[in-house]
């Protein structure tokens, strides 16, 4: 079949300043019979073409809702029509029917995701899988597809590829199977790559080498890059910028390494201490985070993590912070930010009351819960 | 459970000092941590689930499972209170008036081919016809599925051999056994509830045994025997009450289908002996009159739809609601 | 492959022994002599009996004639009728036929007609097109076969006449003809299976469709149609197939009503009129062919898991729990 | 690495459990098995936590399960308290069970969904017929507020109305409730957030320093194991490659496998830098696992020998052994060098 | 009926039925040509004369392939067919047939005496389902190759009646001696005016015209090129393959599926044949069995019954009359005194009847003065006998009576009603009380003889009832032609059933043939004599000879 009669609408001419992606203030919320589940909460964001940013945060706070709302993946029921815009090279995706999408699927943007065995159709063959996007998309012959492919696996470090072309998944180890995920999404050079927390379903050595095979890839494509992950560390060398997803919303969001040397926001400083080191000794004591995050159904007002927070002031409770920014392209949600005067005089007077505006002791914030 | 969703426009309650006391995550007794509580883990623990109708499907289904429920419960409460409804003797043959139409006087829904009231062999049929079904379905449920989540525990030879009776029986004509068992005992309700039950058996004992292969290989069940439980309370409190709820959940839409199974008896003249009436006999009985009188096939077919209508969409929300999966029957 | 197939026929056997056996026991404790019928009212006398039976071979001990059966079903002898004196093997032979195009063609329509609608109905699940083939479907389940089957012969063919009302054309009559025939029994047959497919499909594609592996295909931009029949159907039609295998069994009971309405020369008729007359031998041979065929349909249908699920083949599912 | 021998086992008083020479093997038809536990030793002292870390399918769970007997290793011993476990069948086993207790990865299917809190928690005490005077309502209630639940609210409900931290605690709950001297804990916070995987270890924490517990704490992120341990042992393929005390091992990381794990924990830390990819390849198929020692297929030490010959645990520091005939902090000791010669001092 | 021919019903009277004169008669001369498919209510398990057990529906295929040698008359007397002629001796002990000159069977073979002696000891084998009628027949003798005699071992003056059916249809002894029983029975081969071409098993039976046909110049037929007999058993579908042109015959028993045809025939779309002679529906006491041992419970069950509603109950009012004897109103051995004496619908007899019984100390069934009465009844589980069954079981339980129905499968039906030889006396039956079906047209000796002959000996005495009267009446019958002497006995033996009551009667039962109007002569056939055959009452209804019948626009 010819494709060309599937794609009703060419992408536009990518409009040569607009960034790769730009995301202003998107919501997508569910309507579900708990209440309307606030999944993505105003998130902004932009991703330069071949750079890469990093999305971290808890379970539950929305990030691969964020990732696929930017695909334009989720199911179109389950949602409610949202603001906010999602522009790839300066076009908004949101309003594009399924069909129309279908064109920037592949050759423009690619996903990869979690769990590499649940991602790969267990019934179809690796071939088929890589080679029929190569089909749907560049109109390549049988024999065009299965040599592109075979390049496909060679490049992302799988040995023998022809063979494994006519293997199917389970035949594959959760690396390799991962490798071939990837593999799929790079099938049609796309210019923005979306990966959805892609090691958590693998070995500790496993993730180090494919975090790495991403990371090439994206700096040799020059691709645009979202990685998703819910751990810090394994953002922390190999993206441009980081944003920390809090509950719908992003909290905090700055280069990589102005994060990591100044970081604002009490729910990254929190998040940052209570990772074990392999550098402390052990029986190190941990600073767990009390509580869990707010039902995304029934958010309280105000900060959405004051009743967590440390530095939590009666005003937190009435108003959500807006984004603040101290220096270009560091923002972060919060009125008493760490590091600053306003912080530091803020945890002061609640460690003086003992608890925080939220009525959490104190106690338990610094000692951490038992 | 459907409950009226009124929170869709989105305002945040007010609430402050939501943490109260020493731990966060202890469970509060007030109503809005309670109700926190149990939000938080479901965004906590539930795994992104796109299931794009999930929400809408329940609140959807919302009227129609209510009109469900509404209707088993008028078919059971008519069976039951059959004798004490001002209804005609369901047997009572009034040959003059036969094949009346609905709405004639004295018979709301018409007479059937002896001039007995439909309406009133209805109700009396809902009785038998739920017996039957219920009593099969209950034996199938027994027998089955404790067979089912027996072998399904202890696996090994015991499960090849009893998955090689159940063969036999599938492989083995039912009507065979049917009409051997009608001519030694005849057709008593009893019977025919038996052998119906007894080749229902299969179906159940593997719908157990998926379900107990399932839970036996949670956590939970290895817990139990790690605490020193013996097998039989390992059987019985920690895996029955997990595979009896998608047993009997199969078990709702079964009675349906026992339901309609036992109008095909009826037409071979298999079902429970006459005057009875069974919906099935009353079908079989009005199919010598679709020329003339539709209706007497007709009212016990609708009532018959309805009720296996009602049993599969309760038994599908049931279901969904124990997330069990139809595979594996 | 050939090994385990070797394998597989080897766990039937007791399964078959016990079914002719269990057919064997049931039929001869049932009430009745066989000899009665054989003679009609008329002849009955204590020496015609007596000489029928022997004719008969019934004055033998039970556990005997037992034996010498099997020792001929083994040589695919499976004797002669009591009441009709044909060779049982001769007679099932002759029926087969019929009841076997007449499930394949009623499963091939109900899959037929099964497949594009759960896939349908799952993929717009909750549509009005989803409630609509929800409540059909349920009618269906609730429809008795033999309404249907009159229903159908009412305006298929008395009204419309498109079908033959009865009667069966045999494929040597030419496959059209053979169709027209086989086509109103067929669909008559298949009424609960399309509502049971239907239905279990739905709920599989559901499952299936909000896996990551369906997202990606989507990702990947290929058109839906794509995405429903080569990458969610295969997955999802495990228990479809399963279902559909044992669907056999109950669709023999059923072709007794159809081939009876539709006067069908089938082994449904047979069994059931054999029944009736106590023609033991023809029973116990109908019986033990249907139980032949049905363990190997799910015999087919355990091939068939392994053709749809690479992952069976090689074993290698459990390895990696 | 990736080798057998019981050098490294202590001879003390106040060992609580001893493991030699454990293997597990699950037949998988026509001859095949798979090697899940291949000859592992260790011991554990009271009071004690040893640490098991490594990679996904390398025979952790298997271990910790064979300790428990189930199912029954293929062969080995595992003494508890002196008291050989093996042999024992039927209620001789089911009485030892309150001894030892386990704590699984996945907190929620470690609930049975349909029972409440409360009966779970204090199922051990009715099996056990412990419940004299309403003395189990009051240990039930006490170990619910020890794990931080309120006993009033939480002991009415059932499962999933917790979050996967609370089950967590559930869990920890009833693993205490008999009072047991060893908790085997497998993968414990791997299904949890960073920020409840910290609560969740200072619980374990305090429940040891509580009630005298010894623990063997299995995991595959070193970090967390390297916090919780005072003893850490790294498989790898159904092996033991190295045990030694936390401090030692993370601090001269012997066995090149231990290495490679090391430099894969990833660092909240821009500065660090992406570590060089440790390893190559995948996990060999513990069906058919290479021979001589098991980490040779990926190891970038390996030389001929190791195909050849096993390696043996031996000692390479203070109570630090290791399985490796060409370990990295020890490349100027002998290849071949004597077992129980120190040369790491 | 609607859609006769009219004409000349007073000339009919005394022929065989009333809704017989109604069918519509032949229009037009035979023609030749054209193949039709006739749909039966069942088959037979074969076509050899004593090895098949046909009915009413394999009687249509068997008068096709062969030829009875005696036939009955529209006037109910018996005329040689296949035979020139047959003479009994005196005391009709003995019976002479000539048979024609030149007829051969199917394969060529030639109708000889000796044909016919072999065949008489084929079919008094012990096997052979019709031995039992043919016992008292001590042999055939082949006096010359066209003359048989056969000898009886007491008088039987109704003796021809004998060899209108299958014991009187020979059958070619080249085909059987070839093919064995079991072949001849799947391929029969008769004289018949169709030749057997071709048999499947519950879906045809094909049979073509008989090129060489003695018969053809008698006007005997055959016209049709080839007739294919289907068996379709549902009434229901029969009807609509008639409807959508399956078939262009069709034959029914079922009153309720007459009377649709009537509705469909009245717009033109249909002939409809129907019948109405001896054949009717009843109900079998085991006068053996208490409390039905008893004269004054089977009055009571009798009276209790309304007959009228019976037969509406099966659709049949208006089609099908009350019934009170074994023969109908047109037969010459209707009796107005029976009918009288029959006991008609009176609750409060048979409640007072019963009364008495229950009040009896010496009561048959032995149960204590005052405990109500129980019965069991059976029949089988067709749809029309269900609602029949429930209707009996109705009646009688407005009288106090117990019934419990039971629904039998037609194997177990028969079986019971004969019992075994084991019991005493041998045959006693094990039932109660059953639905069934008597009455043929056949002579009443044969009928009567069937019914009430000595228990011991008869199987075929269901009811076990005998008496005297009837043994003598039975005796009379046996040793005259006299048709005013075997009125009288047949009426004598008429009294003493309508007093004694072991059966009672449902109603009659009309059968019918439904065809495409352009089929002729289905029911009007003649004997090669020219007098008029018995029509479509052939065998017990609902048959045919269909070697008469034409296509009126045959191509
Ligand atoms: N289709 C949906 N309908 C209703 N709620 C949804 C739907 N999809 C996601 N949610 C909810 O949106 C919230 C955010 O989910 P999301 O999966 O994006 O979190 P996440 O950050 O990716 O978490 P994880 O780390 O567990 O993958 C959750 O509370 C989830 O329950
Ligand atoms: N019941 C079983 N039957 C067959 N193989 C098994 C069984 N249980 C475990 N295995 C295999 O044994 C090996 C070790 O498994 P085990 O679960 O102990 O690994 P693990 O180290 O705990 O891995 P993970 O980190 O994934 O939990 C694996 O290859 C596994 O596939
Ligand atoms: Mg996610
Ligand atoms: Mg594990």
């Amino acid at each position: 079949m010819s494709t060309t009669a599937e794609l009703p609408v060419p992408p536009a001419t990518p409009d040569p300043v607009a960034p790769l992606l730009e995301v202003r203030d998107l919501h997508t919320w569910f309507d579900t019979p708990r209440g309307m589940v606030r999944a993505v909460d105003g998130v902004s964001f932009t991703l330069r073409r071949g750079a890469s940013i990093g999305i971290v945060g808890e379970s539950g706070s929305g990030k691969t809702v964020l990732s696929r709302s930017i695909m334009n993946l989720l199911p179109r029921k389950a949602a409610v029509p949202a603001s906010g815009e999602v522009l790839f090279e300066g076009r908004d995706l949101r309003p594009l029917s399924s069909k129309q999408m279908r064109s920037y699927w592949g050759p423009q943007m690619a996903m990869v995701f979690q769990d590499p065995m649940t991602s790969l159709n267990g019934v179809v063959k690796i071939g088929r899988q890589i080679t029929e996007s190569l089909r749907q998309h560049l109109d390549l012959s049988r024999q065009d597809a299965d040599a592109e492919a075979v390049r496909l696996l060679t490049s992302v470090g799988i040995p023998a590829p022809e063979r494994r072309l006519r293997e199917y998944p389970h035949q594959l180890s959760g690396g390799m199977r991962q490798r071939v995920t990837i593999a799929i999404a790079l099938a049609c050079g796309p210019k923005l790559l979306m990966a959805d927390e892609p090691t958590t379903a693998l070995d500790v050595t496993v993730q180090a080498q494919i975090l790495d095979l991403l990371a090439r890839q994206q700096a040799e494509r020059s691709m645009g890059m979202v990685l998703v992950t819910h751990d810090l560390g394994v953002v922390a060398n190999r993206t441009d910028d980081i944003a920390v997803m809090y509950a719908g919303q992003i909290v905090e969001k700055a280069s990589t390494k102005a994060l990591f040397r100044t970081m604002r926001h009490p729910y990254t400083e929190a998040l940052m201490r209570c990772i074990p080191r392999v550098e402390n000794p052990s029986h190190t004591r941990l600073d767990a985070i009390p509580g869990r995050p707010p039902d995304l159904a029934a958010l309280p007002s105000g900060c959405r993590f004051a009743p967590r927070c440390r530095y939590a002031q009666p005003e937190c409770l009435t108003e959500n912070p807006p984004l603040f920014s101290d220096e270009p392209g560091h923002e972060y949600r919060c009125f008493f930010p760490v590091g600053t005067a306003a912080g530091a005089e803020a945890l002061e007077r609640n460690e003086r009351a003992g608890s925080t505006a939220a009525g959490t002791t104190m106690d338990l914030l610094t000692k951490a819960s038992a | 459970m459907s409950a009226p969703d009124d929170a869709a426009v989105p305002v945040a309650p007010t609430r402050t000092g939501a943490l109260v006391g020493a731990d966060a995550e202890r469970a509060t007794p007030s109503g809005t941590a309670a109700a926190e509580l149990q939000a938080g883990t479901q965004t906590g623990v539930t795994p992104l689930t796109p299931d794009p109708p999930a929400g809408r499907r329940k609140r959807g289904k919302g009227v129609v499972y209510w009109f469900c429920l509404g209707w088993l419960a008028l078919v059971v409460l008519a069976a039951i209170t059959a004798n004490w409804l001002p209804i005609p003797d369901p047997n009572a043959i009034d040959i003059i008036n036969k094949t009346a139409p609905p709405l004639s006087e004295g018979h709301l829904l018409g007479t059937d081919g002896l001039g007995r009231d439909i309406l009133s062999r209805l109700a009396y049929g809902a009785r038998v016809s739920l017996v039957i079904s219920v009593a099969a379905v209950a034996v199938g449920i027994i027998v089955g599925g404790t067979l089912g989540m027996v072998v399904g525990y202890f696996r090994g030879r015991l499960e090849t051999s009893v998955m090689a009776v159940i063969d036999v029986i599938l492989a083995f004509p039912g009507l065979v056994l049917l009409l051997a068992l009608v001519a030694f005992v005849g057709q008593s309700l009893l019977a025919i509830t038996v052998v119906i039950g007894f080749l229902s058996i299969p179906v159940y004992t593997r719908v157990a045994r998926a379900a107990t292969l399932a839970v036996s290989q949670r956590e939970y069940v290895l817990a139990a025997g790690l605490m020193g439980g013996k097998t039989t309370r390992i059987l019985f409190r920690e895996i029955m009450p997990n595979v009896i709820l998608p047993v009997a959940a199969f078990g709702l839409i079964a009675l349906g289908v026992v339901i309609v199974l036992e109008g095909s008896l009826a037409f071979l003249g298999l079902s429970v002996e006459a005057p009875a009436a069974t919906w099935g006999s009353m079908i079989a009985e009005g199919k010598r009159h679709l020329d003339d009188a539709i209706h007497i096939a007709l009212i016990p077919s609708v009532v018959m739809f309805l009720t296996v209508l009602s049993l599969n969409l309760v038994g599908d929300v049931l279901r969904s609601r124990f997330d069990v999966r139809e595979a594996n029957l | 492959m050939a090994r385990l197939i070797g394998q597989k026929l080897l766990t039937l056997i007791p399964v078959l022994l016990a079914v002719s056996l269990l057919t064997y026991l049931l039929l001869n404790l049932l009430p009745g002599d066989p000899a009665l019928l054989v003679l009609g009212p008329q002849s009955v006398s204590a020496e015609s009996i007596a000489a029928v039976r022997a004719e008969l071979g019934l004055d033998r001990p039970l556990p005997v004639r037992y034996l010498a059966w099997l020792g001929d079903a083994l040589t695919g002898d499976l004797g002669q009728s009591y009441i009709t004196r044909q060779e049982v093997t001769g007679a099932i032979l002759d029926r087969l036929p019929v009841t076997l195009e007449l499930m394949v063609v009623s499963l091939v329509l109900a899959l037929a007609l099964a497949i594009p609608l759960g896939v349908f109905s799952a993929y717009r699940a909750g549509s009005r097109f989803d409630k609509a083939v929800t409540g059909t479907t349920f009618g269906l389940l609730a429809l008795p076969n033999f309404i249907f089957a009159l229903l159908l012969i009412f305006f298929l063919s008395v009204r419309f006449d498109l079908f033959p009302a009865t009667g069966w054309q045999p494929l040597s009559e030419g496959l059209g003809e053979n169709l027209t025939s086989a086509f109103l029994p067929a669909l008559a047959l298949s009424v609960t299976n399309i509502a049971v497919f239907t239905r279990l499909l739905r709920t599989d594609m559901i499952t299936t469709l909000q896996e990551d592996h369906v997202t990606l295909a989507r990702s990947k931009g290929l058109p839906t149609w794509r995405i429903l029949f080569r990458h969610a159907l295969r997955p999802s039609s495990f228990s479809l197939l399963t279902v559909a295998g044992l669907q056999v069994g109950t669709l023999l009971s059923a072709t007794v009503i159809v081939e009876t309405i539709f006067a069908l020369p089938g082994v449904g008729r047979l069994l059931f009129d054999a029944i009736n007359s106590r023609d033991l031998l023809m029973v116990q041979g109908v019986v033990l062919v249907l139980a032949v065929s049905f363990v190997l349909v799910n015999f087919v249908v355990d091939l068939l898991y392994t053709f749809l699920d690479p992952r069976i083949r090689s074993g290698a599912a459990r390895v990696r729990a | 690495m990736a080798g057998s021998g019981t050098a490294h086992l202590r001879d003390r008083d106040d060992i609580v459990l001893t493991v030699e020479d454990l293997v597990v093997e699950f037949p998988l038809g026509r001859g095949r098995k798979v090697h899940a536990v291949s000859g592992v030793s260790f011991d554990l002292a009271a009071g004690e936590t040893l640490g098991l870390v490594g990679e996904s399918g390398c025979g952790k769970s298997t271990t910790g399960k064979a300790i428990m007997q189930v199912p029954r290793p293929t062969s080995g011993s595992v003494r508890l308290r002196g008291r050989e476990l093996t042999g024992l069948h039927g209620d001789d086993l089911r009485k030892t069970r309150p001894q030892m207790q386990m704590i699984f990865q996945d907190p929620i299917s470690s609930l049975n969904p349909r029972r409440r809190v409360r009966d779970i928690v204090g199922e051990g005490l009715s099996i056990w017929n412990r419940d004299r005077d309403g003395a189990a309502r009051s240990r039930v209630e006490e170990l619910l507020s020890a794990v931080g639940l309120d006993p009033e609210t939480a002991g009415g409900r059932r499962a999933h109305e917790f979050s996967g931290g609370q089950c967590q605690r559930i869990c920890i709950a009833r693993s205490l409730v008999l009072d047991p001297d060893v908790l085997i804990c497998d993968e414990p916070v791997s299904a949890l957030d960073v920020s409840v995987q910290a609560q969740i270890l200072n619980l374990l924490e305090d429940m040891k320093a509580r009630y005298g517990l010894t623990m063997l704490f299995i995991a595959h992120d070193l970090a967390v194991v390297k916090n919780i341990s005072d003893r850490v042992a790294v498989m790898y393929l159904g092996k033991v490659c190295e045990v030694g005390p936390a401090e030692s091992l993370y601090a001269r990381p012997t066995h090149p496998y231990t290495n490679a794990l090391l430099a894969a924990v990833p660092r909240p830390d821009p500065e660090a830098g992406s570590t060089s990819v440790p390893l190559e390849g995948d996990v060999p198929s513990p069906v058919d696992p290479p021979s001589g020692c098991r980490f040779r297929t990926r190891c970038p030490r390996a030389q001929e020998r190791c195909a050849r010959e096993e390696p043996l645990v031996r000692p390479v520091g203070e109570d630090h052994f290791v399985a490796c005939h060409f370990p990295v902090h020890a490349a100027d000791a002998p290849a071949d060098a004597v077992a129980g010669v120190a040369t790491m001092s | 009926a609607c859609g006769g021919s009219g004409g000349d019903d007073e000339e009919e009277a005394g022929g065989a039925a009333t809704l017989a004169t109604d069918n519509p008669e032949p229009t037009g001369e035979p023609q030749e040509g054209g193949s039709i498919t006739v749909a039966l209510e069942g088959e037979s398990n074969g076509w050899l004369p004593g090895t098949s057990a046909a009915a009413a529906p394999g009687y249509n295929v068997l008068y096709s392939i062969y030829d009875p040698l005696i036939m009955q008359t529209a006037e109910g007397t018996y005329e040689p067919y296949l035979a020139e002629s047959i003479e009994p001796n005196e005391d009709f002990t003995s019976w002479t047939m000539k048979l024609r000159e030149g007829v051969t069977f199917h394969d060529g073979s030639p109708l000889t005496a000796e044909v016919i002696a072999q065949n008489l000891a084929i079919l008094k084998e012990p096997t052979s389902n019709v031995a039992g009628a043919l016992a008292e027949v001590t042999g055939a003798t082949a006096v010359d190759p066209l003359t048989v005699r056969y000898d009886l071992a007491a008088p039987n003056a109704a003796f021809p009646a004998l060899l209108t059916t299958t014991p009187g249809m020979p059958f070619s002894m080249e085909n059987y001696n070839a093919l064995g029983k079991d072949g001849a029975n799947a391929e029969p081969v008769g004289t018949g005016p169709f030749v057997f071409e071709e048999w499947r098993r519950d879906d045809q039976l094909t049979v073509t015209a008989n090129e060489s046909y003695w018969g053809s110049d008698l006007g005997l037929g055959p016209y049709l090129d080839e007739i294919t007999f289907r068996p379709i058993p549902d009434e229901d579908s029969r009807l609509q393959s008639l409807l959508s042109g399956d078939v262009d015959a069709f034959q029914t028993l079922r009153q309720s599926v007459i009377r649709q045809a009537q509705e469909e025939a009245a717009d033109g779309g249909m002939a409809l044949h129907t019948f109405l002679g001896n054949n009717a529906g009843n109900s079998i006491f085991n006068t053996l069995v208490p409390p039905l041992d008893d004269p004054r419970v089977r009055q009571a069950l009798t009276h209790a019954v309304d007959q009228e509603q019976l037969i509406e109950v099966l659709g049949g009012t208006g089609i099908s009359p009350p019934q009170t004897q074994f023969f109908s109103e047109e037969s010459p051995y209707y009796s107005e005194a029976v009918a009288e004496a029959y006991p008609d619908y009176d609750p409060e007899k048979a409640e007072q009847l019963l009364q008495e019984y229950i009040d009896d100390p010496q009561r048959s069934d032995g149960l204590p003065v005052g405990s109500p009465i129980a019965i069991e009844y059976n029949c089988q589980p067709d749809p029309s006998l269900v609602e029949l069954s429930q209707a009996y079981q109705a009646f009688w339980s407005n009288v106090g009576v117990d019934v419990s129905l039971n629904a039998v499968d037609q194997a177990s039906h028969i079986q019971n009603a004969i019992g075994s030889p084991a019991t005493d006396p041998p045959f006693k039956g094990d039932f109660t009380a059953n639905c069934w079906r008597s009455g043929s047209q056949n002579d009443p000796y044969i009928v009567l003889r069937n019914e009430f002959g000595p228990v011991a000996k008869q199987p075929l005495n269901f009811t076990n009832y005998t008496s005297d009267v009837i043994d003598e009446q039975l005796q009379v019958l046996a040793t005259t032609q006299d048709l005013e002497t075997r009125k009288e006995a047949v009426e004598k033996i008429g009294l003493d059933l309508a007093e004694n009551v072991p059966q009672l009667w449902t109603g009659a039962t009309a059968t019918l043939i439904g065809t495409r109007p352009e089929l002729q002569n289905v029911s009007g056939w003649e004997l090669p004599s020219g007098a008029e055959g018995i029509g479509t009452g052939l065998f017990t209804g609902g048959t045919a000879l269909w070697g008469q019948t034409w296509l009126a626009d045959a191509e």
